[in-house]
């Protein structure tokens, strides 16, 4: 179990270095200048040059790419281009609405999907199941973005139950809940859809095992081996595919927090490209990468938490 | 009796300083609020005293003396006096200045303070319009004393105080206790930062704002002014909507080529189709609501036959493949749309390519890597930038450049009014680029609301005047 | 009365008929055996008994238990009764235990659900039935998972399991199949035990004539989900009355027909290899160990020699297979083939036939192109009709109408599937044919066919193999010489004949005592059933 | 064949029917605009409505259903012809460094932000189908890396490819003759679930305007555009909505039909 920490967590530095140097790449790569954006139509060249030289830009591409990462090391993403506030900072701000709604969309989507798919599975054939599995088809083909839209239009405007959109700060715990409820339900249906459909049949792939039998023969009901026997087995790729979702929430986001003006992460990324906030663009996604990379590992030590088996092998 | 105010705007400032960055919205929320210049803009575009109470010029028109006011402290309680002018003015054309309009004080030879009430300009040469640049956002009045926390945490002169920046969210401002001139009605007010149109449409409906400055969606305005909740103001703004054309390149350095695009515009059409109907049709690069405004469409009607025959006078009968480069705004987007199927009627085919504005300016502004292009120039009495051959549709016209060198050396108002119909004409008549509208600026708010601006002068939200209605 | 009476027992599913009119009856202390060959419906009627049948099954009949009717039992008491007064145990010990629960807690869960005993009494109770079946806690702890236990060792979870309430009735489903010879017998040997401790009835499925011999009271035969013939055990093997009965006792003691041995100059020559497997660290910087599948291995094959290879499971068997083909390299020695050493050069010299007839073949390709596979190494190899006449040809060596080239893998029976895979490991007319394992899976008749087919082609070809197997008696019956490979060793070699009767090595004389034998009957030979291709 | 088999074809056939009828026929062209003629409910003249430039929807959904397949399925096959190869690459020489190093950059590509990677290659290359095709191609790699190393590993413990490495087969031949056919089902449905993924993904790539460019139609900036008059004349935003739900749903039940007509155990990785 050590050594496959271990190993895990090399290649996972490993992984964050190439990370970083292909975001880098591509993110200097883009044409537009941060200088001439913050200047306008009438600036002139000294003036974008001089603009250029106070945000650091005539530095060598490579010595701001070692600057950058060492700076990560310490903690210190540097300073925006274009609000001059240190990175770390907006990022922390902005973290407190995606990280909760990213949260908040996957607790719900959990919470549907693991009744349903239970529902589903031991009800199999059953008009239950056909109900269960015919919403999921439904779920995973409509688009989220859409899906927000529809939500706005009932429950903000016609129906007036919640705001259609901001976020008014963690300082009323209550009303921020409710302001990224709507977003969250968009952001989760879908995902829930999904999670479904892989709780399922994983389920059914587990109720179909040999073990499953065993468990009959000493007298346990249908439910009883459901929940004792198949339950944790078919939690493994269940696992997976939150592990995997959590990336797509983050970054779903990105339209979602448009669609409900949040001032999250994904906002921040969308403004930062389109201003060329270099260096904010960079260590978003460089923030976005680790934590998929980081949640990715956590599911795999997960996995051993719920598989005996891993624990001595590999 | 409600006294605090939420209203929306589309963009969010990147800092708050207005003195070293072009964003307008950085102007829309602290213009003539937090921050004030010498002279300043008022509802109807007209200069009006700022924290000078009163100018004069001297003879040679070399030299401005203002008079500045008593009593103005800055929201940190230092007072304002001209030593802070000098400083301002010194930054603002300093070697290393960052103000994105440095232009405006070109011709300022030197700022003195002679006494702390009264600030001397000495000009290079005479410039009339000095009392107009010192209006601009770029020009207002900072302290050296909090210069360097500036972005963050502006402070100036005005009637509000920066209260805190919610950055992706919202900019609270509170009533300043000590302003030197009137008190505002409003105790308190938050600019919310809304860029989608959807969500702006929401939030009004939902009624999670009060007011909306710069509406983004002008298909929602019928719906609003339905509503009696609502009430719809239609101003207008200095930004007029143009096509710009690559003058420096083929086939647009040929006149009968931008004739023929002229032509086979239907301005009307797109005003319905990009802006349901919002905008004033214009015919050269003027705003229409200007005392000077020569209505020109004339030189350029809708006629795609006559655009077909300029073509095939140019020589090119089969037509030919540019590309259209357009801007984020849904001007420019959607206008661009209507644009392309208008072109290929004339048998013009048009690529079209959405840019971001980063892409924009680095491709088409400054790369002037484009054959048309469709954006709004907002800078006020901006007719000058065709006097500039590497201006980015790069008119190079000697004539003009001539004309306007004399504008700016001439004084009498009569001469003046003169000199801007000759200009106006000579595009017009040169077709540099089509002229399509005058941008419109809506504005929706609550129906109880009063003493918004309606038109835009120059980019500002001034919030002096607002008041609830009983 | 006895304790279990199925009477007329009919099962169809999905209205295809399983079983129909089975009656069986099973008193306490008794151990009945249940034969036949595959899908005939042994373990339906076992699954029928506990209340188990798959989805889409029905029943009609009566199975009682202790004068209860199972078959119209509620399944809310039926669950009372499974685990309580009749346990199971399964075939597979590798899948039926769970994986992510510890020994402990899967023995514990059947004392827990029927006693509502508390969490501690359980656990106490679970410790002293893993102890009856010889895993006591010392060494065996009740934390344990199932992956750390070996699979003779998961049947004794298995059984604790079942055993644990002390049931009525215990029922095996082929129990010890899956398992090596000694493993075997030490479980058959604890089942034994448990029946007369418990004073339990014990039906036991299983197709291996040999292991019931010793081992049941009465046995049953199946056939086409009938029970044929039934009768106490004596009885039955002396009488055979049914002609089903008869081929199956003919089959499991068949004897192929070789031909003498013709040895000529060496071909494979192995001498001292080794082959390690590097496992996995368990501390990072810990130096790494090794699994030593081969240590110092050295024999040699002659030219028309057929020498067998005998070994329990993970004795290294298929290691050394491997390692002959060279498809594999070994850390130490040398393996020559008419002295150069084996590579891919060699390989195409030599044929494999594998165990499992199901996935030895690709299922997308047809026969044709399946059999001629071995012919890409060679240089010459025939093209067009004269490959499609070489294919032809094999398939009729091997017993198969040559329309059969055109067919997919999956229209064929596990026994015509083997007969392509030796016609596949002919084609090329291999100096040296391995066969690992190959009838190991197949029925106890269609494995007598096999091996007549080896036989005969080995009298008309004059074949050289190495004939690996588990099973004593198979290897008996086709090859001149054995070795004996235990944990990566020859422990012994010698004539087949000498080795098996007089076997020096206490391990292959345990091997020999372990594994089960039908007893000698004296007209045991005379209706031998001649094998139809 | 399955209800679900049934109603997936149906449904993919329909739209897939349209996008090839739009090659030949439209009620309307879709480049002309009558603003004149804006926002009209669906009549007897157009059948779904017409657009705020007075386009008919109708001949737009016809021709967004043409891009939305052709980005889809290019991404699909961008995914594919590269993916399965470094898939069965990676089996073949399973458990070695190569093996590793695939896996690793697949983990990689799969950490990126998909959507955000999306916005910096049109950030880098400007917005585009064909950006779009790339952006949506780069992700489906690693799917079919995956999918292809997971069913090649067991595989290639199988009998039959020691018996194709005895008769002196290569690794390469190997992988193209005997583990690919045998991967062709799994292949089947999860390229029709990826095909699914990809209209989706072209819808939100164009709703924020990078996907394909005017005059173009697609289905994603259909919805973009119509956003803001939802509350105006609803069946702008509903029916370029219903249709991606419509696509995809078709591809979905089809996939799931054909995984059970084909084989039911077949492993499909969602996401
Ligand atoms: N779930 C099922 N659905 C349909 N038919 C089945 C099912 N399980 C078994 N059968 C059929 O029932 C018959 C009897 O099967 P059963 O498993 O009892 O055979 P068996 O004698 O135990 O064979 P083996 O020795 O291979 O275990 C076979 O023909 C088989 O094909
Ligand atoms: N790739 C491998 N990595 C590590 N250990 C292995 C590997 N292959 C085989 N072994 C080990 O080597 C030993 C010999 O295995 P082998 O497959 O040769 O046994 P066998 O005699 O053929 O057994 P069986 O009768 O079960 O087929 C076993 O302990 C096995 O666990
Ligand atoms: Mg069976
Ligand atoms: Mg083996």
């Amino acid at each position: 179990m050590l050594r496959y920490t271990l190993t895990r967590l090399a290649s996972l530095a490993i992984s964050l270095l190439v990370a970083s140097a292909v975001i880098f790449l591509v993110v200097e790569v883009a044409p537009g200048d941060p200088a001439a954006y913050m200047l306008g139509l009438n600036a002139q060249p000294d003036t974008v040059a001089a603009l250029r030289a106070e945000l650091g830009l005539d530095v060598s591409r490579p010595e701001r790419y070692l600057d950058w990462l060492g700076g990560m090391l310490t903690g210190d993403f540097g300073v925006s281009y274009t609000y001059r506030t240190p990175v770390a900072q907006m990022i922390a701000d902005r973290l407190w609405v995606s990280l909760p709604l990213a949260l908040y969309a996957l607790t719900l989507s959990t919470c549907i999907a693991f009744p349903a798919g239970l529902l589903a599975a031991s009800r199999r054939g059953k008009a239950a199941d056909i109900g269960v599995t015919a919403a999921t088809q439904l779920g995973v083909a409509v688009p989220n973005f859409w899906f927000a839209m529809l939500l706005v239009l009932l429950f903000a405007i016609n129906l007036g139950w919640f705001s259609a959109g901001g976020f008014p700060g963690w300082d009323d715990p209550l009303a921020a809940l409710k302001a990224l409820t709507l977003p969250a339900i968009a952001l989760a249906l879908p995902q829930a859809a999904i999670l479904t459909r892989v709780m399922r049949s994983s389920l059914l792939d587990t109720l179909g095992e040999d073990y499953i039998r065993t468990a009959r023969a000493k007298g346990l009901s249908r439910g009883q081996v459901l929940w004792r026997h198949a339950l944790r087995n078919a939690l493994i790729p269940v696992l997976t595919i939150i592990g995997l979702q959590f990336s797509f929430l983050l970054a779903g986001a990105i339209i979602i927090e448009q669609v409900f003006f949040l001032p999250g992460l994904g906002r921040l990324i969308f403004q930062a490209i389109s201003q060329r906030d270099l260096i904010v663009v960079e260590s978003v996604v460089m923030l976005l990468v680790f934590a998929v990379i980081t949640v990715n590992f956590a599911v795999d030590l997960a996995y051993a938490a719920a598989d005996p088996r891993l624990r001595t092998r590999r | 009796q409600q006294s605090d105010l939420t209203i929306a705007l589309q963009l969010e400032p990147p800092h708050l300083d207005p003195t070293s960055a072009a964003a307008g919205a950085i102007d829309s929320v602290l213009y003539a609020n937090v921050f004030e210049g010498l002279t300043r803009f008022g509802a109807d575009g007209g200069i009006l005293p700022g924290l000078a109470e009163r100018w004069e010029v001297s003879d040679d028109g070399l030299t401005y003396t203002f008079d500045l006011r008593d009593g103005v402290t800055f929201h940190d309680g230092t007072a304002m006096n001209a030593e802070d002018v000098k400083f301002t003015l010194d930054r603002a054309r300093a070697e290393d200045s960052a103000n994105a309009q440095k232009a405006l004080f070109e011709d300022i030879a030197e700022v003195t303070a002679p006494d702390p009430q009264t600030v001397r300009i000495t000009l290079s040469q005479p410039n009339g319009a000095l009392p107009f640049n010192l209006a601009w956002g770029d020009a207002v009045i900072v302290a050296p004393e909090s210069i360097d926390a500036i972005k963050q945490a502006p402070v100036g002169t005005g009637p509000f105080r920066f209260e805190e920046w919610v950055q992706g969210d919202r900019i609270e401002l509170a009533r300043y206790a000590d302003y030197w001139g009137e008190a505002p009605a409003l105790e308190a007010a938050t600019f919310k930062f809304i860029s989608d149109p959807t969500a702006a449409f929401a939030a009004m409906m939902a009624q999670d704002i009060d007011a909306f400055a710069g509406y983004p969606a002008p298909e929602n305005l019928p719906q609003f002014e339905a509503d009696p909740r609502f009430q719809v103001l239609v101003g207008s703004t200095e930004g007029e909507t143009i096509l710009a054309m690559n003058n420096g390149q083929p086939p647009f350095d040929n006149a009968l080529v931008r004739a023929a695009v002229a032509h086979a515009i239907n301005r009307q059409d797109i005003i319905d189709g990009a802006m349901f109907g919002l905008g004033t049709p214009i015919g050269t690069h003027f705003a229409p609501h200007n005392p000077d405004y020569l209505d020109l469409m004339d030189f350029s009607p809708f006629d795609p036959e006559k655009a077909r025959a300029l073509l095939a006078e140019a020589g090119f009968a089969d037509g030919f493949t540019t590309t259209l480069k357009l801007p984020p705004p849904s001007y420019a987007r959607r206008g661009g749309e209507i644009v392309g199927a208008q072109l290929r009627a004339v048998g013009i085919e048009t690529e079209i390519t959405n840019l971001e504005w980063a892409q924009w300016l680095e491709e088409v502004f400054r790369g002037k890597d484009f054959g048309l292009t469709i954006v709004s120039h907002t800078e006020p009495a901006d007719i000058n930038i065709y006097a500039r051959p590497d201006y980015y549709f790069q008119y190079d016209n000697p004539d003009f450049q001539a004309l306007m060198k004399e504008l700016s050396a001439t004084s009498d108002m009569a001469a003046r009014t003169e000199l801007l119909h000759q200009a106006q004409r000579m595009i017009a008549e040169d077709h540099v680029n089509a002229y399509l509208f005058q941008l419109a600026f809506p504005t929706v708010a609550d129906a109880r609301l009063r003493g918004l601006w309606e038109n835009q002068p120059t980019q500002a939200t001034d919030l002096t005047g607002v008041s609830w209605a009983e | 009365m006895s304790l279990l009476d199925i009477h007329a027992l009919d099962v169809a599913i999905h209205g295809t008929p399983v079983l129909s009119d089975v009656c069986l009856s099973i008193g306490a202390g008794e151990i009945v055996a249940l034969t036949g060959e595959s899908g005939s419906g042994k373990s339906m009627t076992a699954l029928a008994t506990m209340g188990l049948l798959p989805d889409g099954a029905e029943a009609r009949g009566a199975v009682m238990l202790d004068g209860t009717d199972l078959l119209t039992l509620p399944e809310a008491q039926l669950c009372a009764h499974r685990g309580q007064s009749m346990g199971m145990v399964f075939q597979e010990p590798m899948t039926a235990l769970n994986p992510v629960q510890s020994i402990g807690a899967q023995v514990a869960e059947t004392i827990r659900i029927h006693t509502g005993a508390t969490r501690a009494e359980a656990k106490t109770r679970a410790a002293e039935v893993l102890t009856r079946v010889g895993l006591p806690p010392d060494r065996f702890p009740l934390y344990s998972y199932p992956h750390a236990l070996s699979g003779g060792q998961r049947q004794r979870v298995g059984i604790a399991m079942a055993i644990a309430l002390r049931p009525k009735l215990l029922i095996a489903d082929e129990p010890t199949t899956a398992l090596d010879v000694t493993t075997q017998a030490q479980i058959l040997d604890l089942l034994r035990g448990l029946v007369q401790d418990f004073d339990m009835g014990l039906m036991m499925i299983t197709h291996d004539l040999a292991v019931v011999s010793r081992f049941a009271d009465r046995i049953a035969v199946m056939q086409r989900g009938r029970i044929v013939e039934q009768g106490p055990t004596t009885e039955v093997f002396a009488r055979r009355r049914h002609a089903y009965t008869r081929s199956l006792f003919a089959a499991s003691r068949h004897r192929a027909d070789l031909g003498p041995a013709r040895p000529g100059a060496p071909l494979l020559t192995v001498e001292n290899v080794r082959r390690d497997y590097a496992l996995p660290r368990t501390r990072l910087f810990a130096p790494r160990r090794h699994h030593r599948a081969l240590a110092d291995v050295s024999f040699a094959i002659r030219r028309g020699e057929r020498v067998g290879l005998v070994g329990e499971s993970g004795s290294g068997k298929s290691t050394l297979t491997r390692a002959i083909l060279g498809l594999e390299p070994v850390q130490a020695g040398r393996i020559t083939l008419d002295g150069a050493p084996v590579g891919p050069e060699t390989t195409r010299r030599m044929q494999v036939v594998f165990q499992d007839p199901y996935a030895s073949f690709n299922p997308r390709h047809r026969v044709a192109r399946l059999v001629a596979e071995p012919f890409h190494a060679l240089a010459n190899a025939p093209r067009g009709a004269d490959r499609s006449r070489a294919v032809a040809e094999a398939l009729t060596s091997v017993g198969l109408e040559p329309e059969a080239a055109e067919r997919y893998i999956h229209a064929f029976s596990g026994g015509q599937r083997q007969r392509i895979a030796i016609a596949r490991a002919l084609i090329t007319r291999p100096e040296l044919v391995i066969f690992d394992e190959a009838v190991s899976a197949l029925d106890v008749r269609v494995r007598a066919q096999i091996l007549d087919l080896i036989a005969g082609l080995t009298r008309q070809h004059g074949l050289t193999y190495l004939f690996i197997s588990h099973d004593l008696s198979v290897v008996r019956s086709v090859t001149d010489r054995v070795l004996v490979l235990k944990d990566g060793r020859i422990v012994e070699e010698g004539p087949t004949a000498q080795v098996l009767e007089t076997p020096r090595h206490p391990y292959t004389q345990a091997l020999i005592a372990a594994a089960p034998r039908l007893p000698d009957l004296p007209d045991g030979e005379a209706d031998a059933a001649s094998p139809a291709p | 064949m399955s209800r679900t088999l049934i109603l997936g074809l149906a449904l993919t056939a329909l739209f897939v029917g349209a996008a090839l009828l739009s090659f030949v026929w439209t009620p309307y062209d879709v480049e002309t605009m009558s603003i004149a003629q804006r926002l009209r409910p669906p009549d007897a003249d157009h059948l779904l409505g017409t657009d705020h430039f007075g386009r008919d929807i109708l001949s737009m959904i016809m021709v967004g259903a043409r891009t939305s397949i052709a980005v889809a399925l290019v991404a699909v096959g961008i995914g594919m012809g590269l993916g399965v190869p470094l898939g069965l690459w990676a089996a073949a020489r399973r458990s070695g460094w190569l093996d590793e190093a695939i896996m690793r950059f697949n983990d990689l590509v799969f950490a990126f932000p998909s959507l955000v990677i999306a916005i910096l290659i049109t950030a880098v290359f400007g917005p585009s189908a064909v950006n779009a095709i790339i952006a949506i191609g780069i992700f489906n790699i690693p799917v079919f890396a995956r999918l292809a190393r997971g069913a090649a590993l067991p595989l290639w413990t199988r009998d039959f490819i020691l018996a194709a490495r005895v008769a002196g087969k290569s690794g390469l031949r190997i992988s193209a003759e005997h583990i690919l056919p045998n991967l062709a089902n799994l292949l089947i449905v999860q390229g029709t679930i990826q095909f699914s993924l990809g209209i989706l993904a072209e819808a939100g790539l164009s709703y924020v305007g990078l996907g394909a460019q005017p005059p173009v139609p697609s289905w994603g900036r259909m919805l973009a555009d119509a956003q803001t008059m939802v509350a105006l004349a609803p069946h702008v935003a509903v029916v370029p909505g219903l249709a991606i739900v419509g696509m995809v749903l078709g591809l979905n039940l089809l996939g799931d039909g054909l995984r059970d007509l084909l084989d039911p155990k077949l492993r499909v990785l969602r996401t």
